[in-house]
């Protein structure tokens, strides 16, 4: 009788497909991402680089979001450690996924900005090995997933690498400033809160930072409807 | 009551090894558990000692559990006197090391590489009594002793159970029959 | 009661012991058992010097380079030697299945992981320090300023070695660690090594303190944030 | 008899296995145990990876001076790997007290030795292939003379692994041999390492062939002296 | 005649285990192998083995000798099936291992991490039936063994006499009683 309670339970906390929420996220980012790049292709070229500089307008939301997505991965992962609830350790999972994509679009456009601008595709500057770093840091959390077949010491063990993991995130946004050197300083200084920029390239940068943000709520929410599913396959 | 199993069920991938049991243990008692091999009484008794965390249900410890498992795990580059004085010394207790070797019929001075599985099953009981816990949670405690470490392992439990509970994991009819209050009967695999 | 024979600690047997003393007696323990296995300090020691002494070699004879190439490799050494040490710290507990006679211990699990940590600790500084040596021998590297050098390796140590303990704990019940171990531990500790690397070069090259210390703070801020992660974390991922 | 599941290897069950075979079959073992554990090629991939990368921070981004240290890096990476896999074949055996069995077994006991070398160099092989190819990538390594620097990689690894599998076999009934292994080991291994580097580095900063060769002399001596008194000494060492 | 111990000793370190010891094993006998706590049993078994060697002394073995630990050793990844296909392998032996797991009543594609020590104990002996040694060295085969385990052991042994000569060392007397043709009884420690 109280397993069939449970069960029901779980069902109605676990819907089997995304909600109206998601599709909202997901349809009007995926919408709006056009108008962006659009926004993107229509602000007006970089004083000294001209229109090289509207890869900027992915480079730079990629790696926000990258950021965010990490930071989610070790609130969630905090939250998860505490309630022991395995919702949030989804939600951590989902984030992380996201932000490797994200953080993979900041170095992959970093890479293409930088083979015009400084004649090769990578060097060992300190932005760019942080950013390798902080790559590697979630791609070892997912081999360390693969490699744990008890879920809950999976799930534990995740959060640990999702919390310790995130120090590199603040190592990475302050690498320019501990070691000058070839990557540009921050425009927009969220230690500070000083910009330095363009109006008209400030506001077609925010708006795809706004379209990003979209997506990747869309993309979280589905991707940890997908883990939800997953789980209960694994203990079916 | 020391030991509360509400409804406690584990799962090891897709297999459920215990399913939906309860259990109390009081003081003073002495149960058995039995079951064919494989029936989860291995399991069972590590999850009493909260070494492993049941997949439903909840377990309750009122006081120190410890578990001896089959065969007793120590570290092979200490004697026995240091193992003892260590474990003592982890558990913030003081207790007569010395008269327990001598009542185990135990060297002191030998490295635990060199004991017999014998002998080692001897010192883990030698262990318990110094660190007397409250919840004795014994896996097969009657193998690998002779006839005269069978004869202190009982006194050993008939004198534990006046202050502690004492679950034991046995194939061995005669050792339920001369010890245990009651018997809890796993079912098979 | 007898009086101890071969130099054993008057701590244990005296009543309640604090978790500091707990923390003390692992520590001195697992020294103990390394040593009985006469293989400790000496062996990791061996492969300090043959790694120097190859890396030495292969680097070429000028000073110059020499002298520019020593911090890495002496941390590139140092980050090794603590990798082994802390999979040994958990290795001895695992490979005799008392990892749960431990986790059993009444109180909670953070002593644990201070133990295993100081056991790495006290190993470790003196081999930094002997590798310091080696290095200034095999690479001209100038020991002028040894009292800043040590700080700078005790500092990188600590935070080296305090996600090293909780990564080797944690996957301690793994098999597979000696290789998973190094991946999930590099890509934190980069951070560490790399600003002790820059530490110790600012020092060789003889930069003034004050353009050394902010990387000290640096490290400061790393071990206090690793550590106090790492303890905190160690009895939730240790349970059940 | 049923169809085997899950590529079953058609060999076992087959009457009697010849000792080739029966090497085969241990080394395919071990390395289903090794993929199994998740933990294979990819992780100690990433350890060599993680090695490569952190001294090609530590030794600056100027290329000379990374070109000339690439040999000596990539060589140690390749020792270290190579030791961690040769006492992991043993402990493999160790850790569940399966040696005994595998000492049982009819016949001589060289085919164990052969089993758990061919399992190395099946994982270091591969391993030392894309290594180069990362040294390539960090260390401005040129790979335009692949073919003779796979070759130099070959011979290294084989002397290598040779003593390195005989050691990890006898000290596989002590404890601590992780890094008991390395102090042994090095003092055998230093004229192989020292002989690849050079003959790496020859080939690296471009001179003709001719001039490597007595390296790949040296290298050929030293596996073969290495191989074969290894072959003969392990059945001595593993009994009784 | 198999087996024969001409007069041998063993030592660790300064203390002697066995001495002076001579024996003789003939194929279809089963020898009991008894004695307290430490008294060098499983030292005795090792050294017929030829795991350890005799400080002094000659052992001579004329057949195949497998050892039977106590618990029995296994690679954990593997499962029933594999294991015993390697074995069959590394012995270059043909057996019928299908009906070898269904008679001890073991899963085929469990790893044998998930094995219980009463299963381990039964593929041990599943495990020795199909590699047919002529010198069967068991040291307390019984533990760990349920009821049904118990039925199994006897009839294994039962079985295996017919071609071979098995020692057995144990603490349960009921065991010899049932099985033993005679006792080498070995002294205190
Ligand atoms: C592989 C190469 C690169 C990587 C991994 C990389 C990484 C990053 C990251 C992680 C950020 C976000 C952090 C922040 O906002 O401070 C960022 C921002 C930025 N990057 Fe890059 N980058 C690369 C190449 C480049 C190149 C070649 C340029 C242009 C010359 C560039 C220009 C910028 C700019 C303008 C920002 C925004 C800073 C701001 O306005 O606040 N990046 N990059
Ligand atoms: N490696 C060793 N070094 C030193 N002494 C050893 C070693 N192995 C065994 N001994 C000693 O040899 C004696 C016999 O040990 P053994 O394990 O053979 O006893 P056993 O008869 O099997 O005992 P049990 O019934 O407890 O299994 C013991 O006193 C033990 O201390
Ligand atoms: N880690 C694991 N993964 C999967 N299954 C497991 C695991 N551990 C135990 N099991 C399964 O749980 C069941 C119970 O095992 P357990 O060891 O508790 O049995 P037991 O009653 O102690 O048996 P025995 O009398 O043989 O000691 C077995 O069927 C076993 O296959
Ligand atoms: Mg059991
Ligand atoms: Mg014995």
């Amino acid at each position: 009788m109280l397993g069939a309670v449970e069960v029901k339970m779980l069902k109605a906390a676990q819907p089997d497909r995304p909600d109206a929420l998601t599709w909202v996220f997901l349809g009007l980012g995926l919408l709006l991402l056009p108008v962006g790049l659009y926004l993107a292709l229509a602000a007006p070229p970089d004083v000294n680089q001209g229109y090289l500089a509207r890869i900027m307008y992915l480079h730079v939301p990629g790696a926000w979001l990258g950021y965010l997505a990490f930071f989610v991965t070790f609130l969630y992962s905090l939250l998860y450690l505490f309630r022991q609830d395995p919702r949030y350790d989804r939600v951590a999972l989902a984030s992380a996924e996201i932000g490797l994509v994200f953080m993979g679009l900041a170095l992959v456009t970093g890479m293409l900005w930088a083979r015009p601008t400084w004649g090769v595709y990578w060097t060992w500057e300190p932005r760019l090995t942080t950013t390798a770093i902080l790559f590697a840091v979630y791609v070892g959390y997912f081999l360390l997933r693969g490699a744990i077949e008890d879920p809950e010491l999976r799930r534990k063990a995740a959060a640990a690498v999702g919390i310790l993991g995130f120090i590199n995130v603040p190592i990475s946004y302050l690498s320019v400033k501990w070691w000058r050197s070839l990557h540009q300083t921050q425009s927009i200084d969220l230690t500070t809160g000083k910009i330095h920029m363009d109006p008209a390239m400030l506001q077609a940068l925010l708006f795809n930072l706004f379209v990003f943000t979209l997506l990747y709520l869309g993309f979280v929410r589905f991707r940890s409807l997908l883990a939800a599913i997953e789980d209960r396959q694994e203990e079916a | 009551m020391l030991l509360r199993l509400q409804a406690i069920s584990k799962r090891f991938g897709r297999d459920w090894v215990v399913r939906d049991l309860s259990f109390t243990l009081q003081r003073g008692e002495v149960v058995a558990l039995l079951g064919p091999n494989g029936s989860g009484k291995t399991t069972l008794l590590r999850l009493m000692a909260g070494l492993l965390k049941p997949t439903r249900g909840k377990v309750e410890r009122l006081g120190q559990a410890l578990f001896l498992a089959n065969p007793p795990a120590f570290h092979r580059r200490l004697t026995a006197r240091e193992h003892l004085l260590y474990d003592l010394a982890f558990h913030g207790k003081r207790g007569d090391w010395e008269g327990a070797l001598v009542r185990f019929g135990l060297p002191e001075d030998l490295p635990l590489l060199a004991f017999s599985s014998g002998m080692r099953k001897r010192l883990a009981l030698a262990r318990l009594t110094l660190l007397q816990p409250d919840i004795w949670l014994l896996d097969e405690p009657e193998t690998a002793l002779d006839r005269e470490g069978r004869g202190l392992l009982l006194a050993t439990l008939a004198e534990a159970r006046k202050g502690a509970g004492i679950v034991l994991a046995t194939h061995d009819r005669h050792l339920v029959e001369e010890v245990a209050d009651r018997a809890l009967e796993l079912g098979a695999a | 009661m007898r009086v101890p024979a071969k130099g054993w600690p008057q701590v244990a047997g005296g009543g309640r012991v604090g978790g500091v003393k707990r923390v003390f007696l692992l520590a001195l323990r697992d020294l103990r058992l390394e040593v009985r296995d006469r293989s400790g300090l000496l062996s990791v020691l061996a492969f300090f010097a043959v790694m120097l002494f190859i890396m030495a070699l292969a680097l070429g004879p000028e000073e110059g380079p020499l002298r520019r190439a020593a911090p890495g490799v002496l941390w590139v050494a140092l980050a090794f030697g603590s990798t082994l040490l802390s999979t040994r710290a958990f290795a001895l507990e695992v490979e005799e299945n008392t990892l749960d006679d431990l986790l059993l211990a009444p109180g909670g699990k953070e002593w644990i992981y201070f133990g295993k940590l100081l056991f790495q600790m006290l190993l470790l500084l003196p081999l930094a320090l002997l590798s310091l040596f080696m290095a200034a021998g095999l690479f001209y590297l100038p020991l002028e300023r040894l009292l800043s050098l040590f700080l700078t390796l005790a500092l990188g140590v600590l935070g080296y070695a305090s996600v090293a303990t909780f990564y080797a704990g944690l996957l301690s019940r793994l098999r597979g660690r000696e290789v998973l171990l190094p991946l999930l531990l590099f890509s934190l500790v980069v951070p560490v090594v790399l600003a002790s690397v820059r530490a110790t070069l600012g020092l060789v090259e003889g930069l003034p303190l004050g353009e050394v210390a902010p990387w000290w703070q640096l490290l400061l801020v790393f071990d206090v944030v690793y550590l106090t992660a790492s303890a905190l974390l160690f009895p939730l991922v240790m349970e059940g």
